[in-house]
This record gives structure tokens, C-alpha cells and sequence, in this order.
């Protein structure tokens, strides 16, 4: 029914079941921005930026005891197989809110009263998990901005392919496939911070899909730590 | 939006709810896990192909649903189309303003829909009539009367009932692919009952199905939707806030089961509904 | 050539040309509102709720000396036979003007200096006349908001169906008939707040649709006061 | 939005404006019951299909008329378009601002709209080419250019005017189904000439014709359109107050009395039109 | 191939290469704004205002030192072949700003600190060239409201038609032929301050077009002169 | 927007920026006429069917373009479309705000777009499939990555690079006209390639490819586009100031001379990025 896996147990693109596809990322990418970092995730190519903290307009939005946290998760018209309409869609206004929600246990807002800090995610190419890549970069591009964290938030997603539970779904494999759990983790705080749930688990599959994100987050958050530590002490891009 | 509301409840209440909550109870009497009483009346909006409304503690709720014929999607040229939409009315609450809908009202749409959706309750290819032509659209409308608390089940469990219960024309296809209706009724074919249940973590506690007040001191939120006893087909994280995985697996459980009891609910008012009709 | 009165003078109905369909009121209705109430007007639907007087946003379109009202007439997408678009018409923007201008008369508003009084009207099933049906609705909650009024406004329509003038046009009798006069009235100081004209009536038969449209009011105006007795001193849902 | 301006009228001019109304006069001379001089000039805009520029005392408005091809709605397949937009220019008023129309501006069209469908002068019916497939759209566009008080019948007359002296293209129907411009110009048909009238009550008494200072201390307002001398086919009561029975009554015999006054003037000008071109 | 200008070196509506289409001028023609004109320029009507200096909304659009000039070029819905949309195209904002740009050196913005001033075109009929007569007729509308101006903006386009420079396209011309540019000077200053090409010009073709324009731009002037002289000192009116 | 970052630019460099350009040099140390480095990636975009990354000092710019089926304009029956939008994304500067376009970037769209279709570099007509029904629609979104000075130039470039190394599959029609993918990707066909040179008046002197500095107090702006070595298509004079009458000659001197150096730099660029696939 299914040709996603094979019969030696590999995908489409060769991976095995708890793969990560191929992960690129580089910190302090772009010239305005306070904090940016690039990532490429499989095909995914994602470029986040960090404003703030910084005034708040209109001004009777802001909060005397913290910074308001904004978000925008984004993808360029050229970014999908099928041109997408500039005007963002209802699933980019969502993917931008649980995004937020993921990344504000990491801030240490209370430093910042009456500011604003304004994260922006631009999918410059889409490829399947975009919204996981998109956390990594967001936490990378905050962290680059020098705002007071108390954590990173990695991000990776785990799903169920040809009947098989399966890391960091692609595409194809996300549209073919059975189910999709995207998730973000604070590695340090113990916390899940982005969870969705998109196509049948029965419980066992849940816990084991869980439990194989999560270790995908911890990849990715390596990946994070290599990509500050040579962008502050080294050369600046790693891959994985 | 709600900033001056949540800091009132803060303030009054806040240490008297992390008080009970820390005893394994609720302000109102619930245990953790308990749902606040449920009333659904099937069939309110008679002109409506199924609709109902729904009032889960102090939440109240209304989905209506029309079929329509319609074209289908370019990469889906043979199936049907479901569209969820929600809007928080302003008759609802105090920080509800008319417009277009927020993200809150775009977030409450799209996991109800997922609920629907992933759980394959409707079969999509079923409502093709005409391939790459003409198929039957779903709309699933949700309004909120009374904002209350945990929206989202409130809202979930209106358009499940709403589709359940809901009939449409028997539409035929003549030989040149023209859509006539035959003037029959028949009921919208669904499997499955799918239903979410929705968690917060208060004091590092579980709790479920949120008040207004709970939902103001919560840390995060979570929407986990079962297709039956035993499978799991959607799920939403929100909130500012975490889970540990410990709460993640309690989470999961919760869900299964709390969500078999609210089934059994949704089944005797939609049977109740066509009894009444 | 019109089969929407028969031979006596019966409509399809049932009613007679001076009737009303059944109307059902109740007041309270909803939680957050600080007045609501709910209307059946035939297979009309319709929840009205107030909130206000409340601080005016944003601040400059306050005025020193009074409240000032807003209204909003709105329909749910499953409220029409076929669904209506979420997106306010232009038909519900008219709407909401006229209401708001047949129920300001009814207030003083001057004992609410630089505040704003929010009127919401939701139809939830429509089936002709709901605009009078909602000014009804909205009066009423309005009083349940404890707003000072010196009267209720009250509707009902009167029109032309196969030539006959009659009371209270539904759908398809509006639909199908010849013309339709939406009025609204404050039966205590003698004033016409709402008049719409949509058809043809001759000098003779508009008196004849206002006279009747105005006897309509009086029997709303009768239901409206007894589900405010009901609210506050009995059983709170009047049927008539 | 007027607000501020309102305040400086009601002020200095008030209390000189209902004195005179109250001796049966107005401030610019006139009796409570005359129109200002209307001037009407048609075809204007030699490009639109129908034209007219009209000015009502200081109100000056431009209604165009576009007529072309499109599709039928859903439920009336076998009937032509008619779709009334109106914009109070920026350039017309201080108090104007670009921008998409505002509930002024939708009920100003929707008003001309009533008196132009309401009245039946366009049979909607006569202009479907194929049914279900093509129809003729007849779109009026009306412009303000500068808000001198009453623009309900400004617009109205210019819209009516326009529509009256429109001409189109002759479409023909091949057997197949395609619609084909014959080239040959013919007029838009139309009977009847409707008629909006639009009064204001000051100090309980009421004038026609409002100017724009009357209109900021009139309490109540009401437009209606007859059909001819004795029909009365459209109606919009306005403003935060309210009218008598008595005042109703005397509202719709004034209504069919001027207007037969302002037809004939609307007659006499396009007349005077088809001979200039 | 193309018949735009014919064998005597005449083009489809008589005129020379070189030469204008009639051009009609009025000055002080709205009762309300503040400054206004009204241009007939070939089938062109175009109708200017000018409202303002005035208080700015919201505020903190305010500049301490100047004022700021906003401006709209719009076209009614009747006023092309095809009816026009009336939402602004993004045709319509592009030229808004161009022609604020070709305006805003005429004016001492300085004298008019913490203020608007609003320019508002209205396209009635378009014929080609409509930005060149907008610019023309904002102008005088900008002197009749009396703000301090050091030149009036003075516009003409010159274009290729039948592979000939070309005086002025009309809206046939414009589609027609190869290239148009239009322009707007200022005459006393010296300044070429709106400037667009479409079409292919040699590099010889295009000087001989800017002059042409330039010439045509110098006669438009001339005209202006004339109508405010008129509206000032004489009978209201010019035509050309 | 910009207001605040222009008014310290002024003040701190305005009188250095003025002094050094008055002795035929920039701050950065280029000649008045020099353009900063142009670095051209193309195919950064694998799934657009033709995108280009370009580098012009420090503003980056990436064009995608999608190649897809749609419907003509009714007055274009048998041509093909070209759109072009721009978007400053908001993480491009602190001034650029998440939204619909404003007018600068409707403006950058409509002078990109202006070079590609006035110089004819894509034949639209060779895009018509089946006249009056499916044509090929050309999409070319720009999307600004950081904001250094001359957008136009650099979104110009992105442009012209992408379109001239796009890629798309062949399409056939069947007698029926029905439209086939036949599997096969071409080229997409194109003519020439135009070159815009945005230039600046500071101080009264005309300097080439602006940064951001020399924009916050240069006094008007203008972009010619070539066509080729002898041919200009595109104009656009910006910002309120004004050009002499020697100052556009010379501009029209200098956009053909540097057009042609950036030229050669697209096509190598260009060439080396098919090497490269």
C-alpha cells in the first residue's frame, strides 16, 4: 500500500526509521537583525531574525512588569511546490502562536519591562517539520540577540510511516504518511513546549513517536550548542 | 486581551486555587479529572443540515452545519471538502471584539478540525459527486455564546454532535455529470466518534477541563483528541508554559479514558436528538 | 399567480393577514453579558447582549458629555438557508446603523459621559423580519442591562403578499411577495425610530402596512414588558 | 466623525435655525417644503455607458453606469446585475476620508439601490443573455464630489438619470451558446422614473431638502422614493430620532407630490441630454 | 503595422507629433477643500483637492519641523473602458507616490510644522497621461489653498508611436505604440521631478522624447499660469 | 518609518558624506559610479522552478519563480502572465513591519516588473496554451533579506537571474484542448537581459548604487533600465527632490555603460549555475 519504507526497513531518501535528515545551521547570518541564524533541515531553509527588546507600539500594549513576546512563523511564495499566496494563512497565524508559546518559557521577560521582542521566521524553502526547524532557528537567532535565557528550545518531530514509527518526517512521508507529532523540548528545563498531534497512534505508537521527537530534539539541540560555540569561539557553521 | 481580567484573578485567587489544587481539589468542588456537567441539544438550528449546542459548565456553544455543493480542491480532485471556521462572538465576553477572527479563534478552529479530519470520521471520497468538478462541501460553523472556560472541547463536542446528527440531500449524477437533487434525505455518513479532551497544568498538576479562573493561572494547556478507545488522532500544546514527560503519558491516558465517558454522552444526545425529531 | 394567501384568506401558514407568528422572549440569558436576552420570532433566532457602559477605545472617539452607542446586527454563517459568508455583508452593516439609530432614542445616554454601551445582536436562525425581531431583542437587553431608557423600542413588519397587505412577512412571504416595511416604534413617547420600504405599496395600502406594522410593535411591546416582569418578579420566558 | 463640526453648527446657528424654521422658513430663503435648484448634466462621463452630474445647492455628485457581461448569481440564473456602489470622495469634505466605504457610504448606495430595483424601471429579467451562463451587469458607480446636505437624492438623481440615458452595446446569441457584440448601440431599457424624496425633522417640524447645516441639528430623517404619482416603492428612516404617525403620514404625501416635481426635471434633462449628443 | 500615424505624419485624432490634445483648466472649483482644480486634458477629467495644513491623525505621524504631504491618485470606477475595481490597484498607489514626490519640492513644508496637508486626485475619465494632468491639476490646487510654494509641477509625457517620438499618447497611443514617458517639471527651479519610462527608447529616442515632453510640460505651465491669473483676477476658465 | 534612523544619520554623517562626495569619492571608498560587489547564487531555491540570491554590498535580496498553469486576462486572451511581487521581509530591518505591501515595496515590485515585461526579455505570447483558457502564469516573488541600500537593483537582479535560468516542464495540449505535463523540463524562453541602475543625487552630484547611509540624505533617486548595450526600457524617479535636465542625460549615459558590466556578471553568474546542476 505503502511504498515509504522499503523492505530493508530504509525510506525514500535512504534513511533509516530513526534518522535525522541532514542539518545545517550557522548563527548570526543577517547584518540588521539583533540575533539571526540560518538552518537547513533536510530541504527545509529557514532564516530567523530577532528585533527588541525594543518600544512598544501602540503603546497601550505593553506590560509594566515584562516584555511581550511577538512572533511570526512565515513562508515566501516560492517556498512550496505550488506558489503560496502572499497573505498569511490561517495554518501560518497558528504554526506562529504555538511557536511563540514554545519559545517564551525561555525568556527571562521580566528583564525587559515595557519592551517588546519581535521573532521572525521566514521559510525560505519547505520540506516537512518546518515548524521544529523554525523553533531551533528562532531559540539560536534569540540567543544571538543576547536576551536572557534560561534555555534553548530544540525542536523535531517524529511520525508513523507505512505502519512504522519513524523521525523527522519529509514531505512526502508527512503527506503519505499515517500520523505527524512535531515537537519542542527545553533540554535543560525538562519541558515540552510544542506538541501537536496529526494522524492515528494508537497509545504504545504515541509514547514510542514521543520518546523518538525527543531524542531528535536532543540531536538538534547539539547542533544548537556546536552552532553558538563557532559562532562565538570558531567558524561559524556546522553540519551534522 | 484578557491581560486585566487574568491579573484581577491573579491576585484574588490565585493562592486559594494552588491551595486546593495542591489537595487534589477544585474551587468548585470537581476532582482533578473531573468534567464539568455537559448538556447537548441536537438540532437547534432547524434550517441548518445538523447543528448543536452545547454548554459545558458556564461555556456555551453553537455549530452549525451546511452541505453545499461545491468544486474540490486542485491536488484533491475526488474528494469532498470540510471547513471548520470559529468566531468568539462579542455577546460572549468582555474581551471579545467583533472582526475577524484572532489566533485564538483561528487556533480553536483548526484543532477542532484536526479532531474531525485525522480521526477519518468522514470519509472525504465519499462526497465526490462529479471528479475534479463537483463535490460536497462541509461547512462546520462554530460560534461561542458564552466564553466559560476550555473552548475547545465546548467547541469539539458541538461539531461532533453537529455532524453526527447532521442529513443532506441525496444528490444523483446524470450521464453528461450534471448534480441533481433527488429530493431524498439522507444522514451524512460518519465513523467514529472522536473527542478531545483538554488538560491544564496548574501548580504542576494535571487538571481537567478548564474554568475561566482555572485558565487564568494555568502554566499550559493541552488538547489531546481520541478516535475511539484506544487511538489517539490530535493533539495541541498551549500556552507559555511546559509539560514533563511524566505529564505527556498521564496525558495521553487521561485523554483515552475521560474521552470514553464524553462519547457515551455525545452518543445518547444525538440518539435523544432523533427521537425528538 | 401567487399561491402565499389562499382561498381564505389563509396564509401557507396558516396565518390570517393580521397575525403574528409565535414569539417567545426571555431575558438573562447569557453569563459575561451585562444584559442579554433571547428572541423566537417564527423560526427567527436571535441572542442580544449588551456590554457597557465601559471606557471608549480608542480614547479619542469618547465624547465629553454622553455614551456613545455602537451596534453590531450580525448573522452566523449557519443562520441563512444557504451559508453565509463570516465576512460582514453590506446588508449587515446597513442593518446594524438602522438598529443602533432605532434604539438610541430610547436612552440617556448623557448619564454616561466618555463611555461607550456595546449592543450585540446575533442571528442565529433568520427567517424574515429579524431586524425588528433584533431591535426587540436588543431593547430588551439593554433594560436587563440596567441602562437608563425612557422606553423600549419595539418591532415588527408589515407588507404586500398577492396583493393583500399583511402582518409579519416570512421568508418566503418576503421573498415571493410584493413589498416589506420594517418598523420599529417606542410606544411611550408616540415615536417611528426604524422605516424601511423595500416594494410597491400604493398612497392607501403604506398607510394601511404602517397601521398594521405599528399594531404588530404594541403587541411586541406587551411581550417585551412581560418577560422583563417575568425576569425580575417571575419565571423568566414568555411565549405568546 | 462630523462630531466637531457639529458642535461649532449647533452652537451658533442652532437656536437663528429653529426660529426661522419655527416661522415656516429656512436660513438660505427657502419654504420648509422646496427643493434647492437642481441642475443635472448628462453624459458627463462620455466613456461610462450612462452618465449624469448632478448638483442639488452645493451637493454635487457623478453617477457612471458600466454595463458588461458576467455571471448570473446562483439563485436568479435567469436575471441581469444590478450593483450600486457609492464613495464620498476625499476631495468632497473635510470629514472624508479614503478608504473602503464606511456604514454612510454603504447605506447611500444601498438606499439608491432600493429605489432603482424596488421600482422595477429595470426588468433584471431582459438582461440575461444565457441563462445560468451570461448575463449583462449593470454596475452605477456614484461619486460625491462635494457634501453640501442630502445626499440620498443627489445620488439618487444622478444614478436615475444616469441609467435613464444609458446606452450599450446589442449582444446576440449564437446557437451555441456564444455571446457576440452586434456593434449596434441601443438604450438601456427603462420605465418609470423613481423618485427619492428626503426629509428631516427640526424642532418637530419637517423640511425637505436638508442642507448640510440642518443636518447637523435635524433630529430625525427619512428618505422615501416614489415609483410614480402614486406608488411609493422604497424607504430609509435615518438619524437618532424619531418620527410621529402624523409626521409618517405627511412624509409620504410630500414624498409623491415633489417628486413628481423632481421627475419632471429628471425627464427635461435627459431629453436635453440625447439632443446634445 | 501600425496605423497610428498615418502617410501626412497625422495621428488617429488629426494631431501632429508634436502636439498637445486640448487642454481645459479650471481653478477654485469645490466648495469645500481648501484648494482645488479641475483639468480637461484630450478625454482626461480630473478633479484636485487640497485639504489642509490640519492636525495630524494619529499623532505620532507628526514631524516636529514640517509638514507632512499625503496624497492619493484614484480613479472612479466609471472612469475607464473596462469598469475599474474601486479598491486602490497597486497601480494607483505607485502613482500616488510618484506624485507626491513630483509635488513635495514645490512646497516650504517648513512653515507648516506638526501639520497634513492632503492631496486628493480623482480620476473621473482617463485617457493616458492621467498622472501627468494630475500632477498638473494638484498643483493649482496646492497654490488655490494657498500653502507657500516656491514653482508650480508641471506634467507631460512624451512617448513612440509607429516608431516615431510623440508628443502626448492618448490612451490608444499608450497601448498601442512602444513607449511612453511620463514627465513633470519644475518650470523656475529647474527640476525634473517625476520621471517613469515604459517602452524602448534609443538612447537618442529618449533625449529627443524628454525634450519633447519638457516642451510639453513648459505649454501645460504656461496654461497654469493662466488659470490661476484668470480664477484671481479674471473669468475662471482657460482652454488651450 | 525610517524617520528616527534618518534624522541621526543626517546628523552625524550628513556633512562628511557631503564633503567626501565633493571630491569624487564615497565613504565606503568606491568612485561615484561604482557599484559594491554583486554576488549572484542561483538555484538556491530547488524547488522553485528558477531562483536566484543576490548579494549587492549588503542588502540581500532572493527571487523565486513559479511556472504554473492559470487563466489569461480577458483582454489577453492568447498571452501568458507575468507577476511580480516584493515583500521587505521583516527580518530585513527594524523599519520593515509584517504585513500586506506598502508602497515601497509595491513600488519595488512595479519598477522589477516594469524592466522584465517593457524589455521584452519573455515572449508572453509563446506562454498561451489554449487561447482564452489556460495559459502559463510566470510568478516572481522577491523577498528582501536585509536591507543595505538600492532594493531596486538588487530585487532587479534576483529577478532577471532567476527568470533567465528557470526551468519548467514542457507542456502539451491535446486536440480538446486539454493540457498535459509531458514529463519533460525546459528552459523557459528568454530574450535579453535588462539591467537597472539605480542612481542618486547627493550634494548635486550623481553617485551609483546608493547604501543605506547615502540614501538617508541623498535627494532624488532614479533607476534606468537597459534593454540591452544601446536600448533603455524601465525608468523610475523616486523621493522629493529633482534631477536637471544634464542630470537625466547623464544618468541615461551611465545606466547603458554599467548595465552592460552588470550584465556580463549576470551571465556568468548564470552560467556557472548551470555548470553547477
Amino acid at each position: 500500500m505503502s511504498n515509504l519504507v522499503n523492505s530493508k526497513g530504509l525510506r525514500q531518501d535512504g534513511r533509516k526509521l530513526n534518522e535525522l535528515r541532514p542539518i545545517k545551521m550557522e548563527v548570526g547570518v543577517l547584518e540588521n537583525a539583533d540575533g539571526s541564524a540560518y538552518i537547513e533541515f533536510g530541504k527545509n531553509k529557514i532564516m530567523a531574525a530577532v528585533y527588541g527588546p525594543k518600544d512598544v507600539h501602540p503603546k497601550h500594549m505593553s506590560v509594566p512588569d515584562r516584555a511581550i513576546l511577538r512572533c511570526r512563523y512565515h513562508m515566501t511564495p516560492f517556498s512550496t511546490d505550488t506558489r503560496k499566496n502572499p497573505a498569511p494563512s490561517r495554518r501560518e497565524i497558528e504554526i506562529s502562536k504555538v511557536i511563540r508559546e514554545a519559545l517564551e518559557p525561555t525568556l527571562i521577560l521580566t528583564d525587559y519591562p515595557r519592551t517588546a521582542i519581535a521573532v521572525y521566521i521566514e521559510v525560505l524553502q519547505s520540506d516537512g517539520g518546518s515548524r521544529c526547524a523554525g523553533v531551533s532557528a528562532a531559540s539560536l537567532a534569540l540567543a544571538d540577540a543576547g536576551i536572557n535565557m534560561t534555555d534553548l528550545a530544540a525542536g523535531c518531530a517524529a511520525g508513523k510511516i507505512a505502519g512504522k514509527v519513524a523521525l523527522d518526517l519529509d514531505d512526502t512521508e508527512d503527506k503519505e504518511g499515517d500520523a505527524d507529532m512535531p515537537l519542542a523540548i527545553l533540554p535543560n528545563l525538562g519541558k515540552v513546549t510544542l506538541l501537536q498531534l496529526d494522524g492515528k497512534f494508537t497509545r504504545k505508537e504515541f509514547e514510542q513517536a514521543f520518546n523518538l521527537a525527543k531524542d531528535g530534539c536532543m540531536k538538534v539541540y547539539e547542533l544548537q550548542r556546536k552552532a553558538l560555540t563557532e559562532k562565538y569561539f570558531g567558524k561559524g557553521e556546522v553540519e551534522a | 486581551m484578557a491581560g486585566k481580567k487574568a491579573v484581577v484573578v491573579e491576585h484574588l485567587k490565585r493562592d486559594q486555587m494552588l491551595e486546593v489544587v495542591s489537595k487534589g481539589k477544585r474551587l468548585d468542588g470537581r476532582g482533578l479529572l473531573d468534567m464539568r456537567p455537559i448538556s447537548i441539544e441536537i438540532g437547534f438550528i432547524e434550517k441548518a443540515n445538523g447543528s448543536a449546542k452545547v454548554r459545558l459548565g458556564n461555556t456555551e456553544v453553537i455549530a452549525g452545519v451546511k452541505i453545499q455543493t461545491g468544486k474540490p480542491f486542485d491536488d484533491t480532485p475526488d474528494k469532498g471538502l470540510l471547513i471548520v471556521t470559529a468566531e468568539v462572538l462579542p455577546i460572549a465576553s468582555a474581551y471579545a471584539e467583533p472582526g475577524p477572527p484572532n489566533e485564538e479563534a483561528i487556533e480553536l478552529a483548526r484543532v477542532v478540525d484536526r479532531g474531525v479530519r485525522e480521526s477519518g470520521m468522514i470519509d472525504l471520497s465519499k462526497l465526490c459527486l462529479v471528479e475534479g468538478k463537483t463535490v460536497l462541501a462541509v461547512f462546520v460553523d462554530i460560534s461561542v455564546l458564552n466564553v466559560g472556560g476550555n473552548l475547545f472541547d465546548a467547541a469539539s463536542y458541538a461539531a461532533i454532535s453537529a455532524l453526527v446528527s447532521a442529513k443532506m440531500p441525496k444528490y444523483s449524477v446524470t450521464k453528461d455529470g450534471e448534480v441533481k437533487d433527488t429530493g431524498k434525505i439522507v444522514a451524512l455518513s460518519t465513523k467514529l466518534i472522536p473527542v478531545s479532551i483538554t488538560m491544564a497544568v496548574i501548580d504542576d498538576t494535571i487538571i481537567v477541563d478548564p474554568t475561566l479562573d482555572e485558565e487564568a493561572v494555568m502554566t499550559a494547556r493541552i488538547t489531546l483528541t481520541s478516535a475511539d478507545k484506544s487511538i489517539l488522532c490530535a493533539g495541541q500544546k498551549g500556552c507559555a508554559g511546559g509539560f514533563s514527560t511524566e505529564q505527556i503519558t498521564f496525558a495521553a491516558d487521561t485523554s483515552l479514558k475521560k474521552g470514553e465517558a464524553v462519547r457515551q454522552i455525545i452518543k445518547k444526545s444525538v440518539e435523544r436528538g432523533k427521537k425528538k425529531r
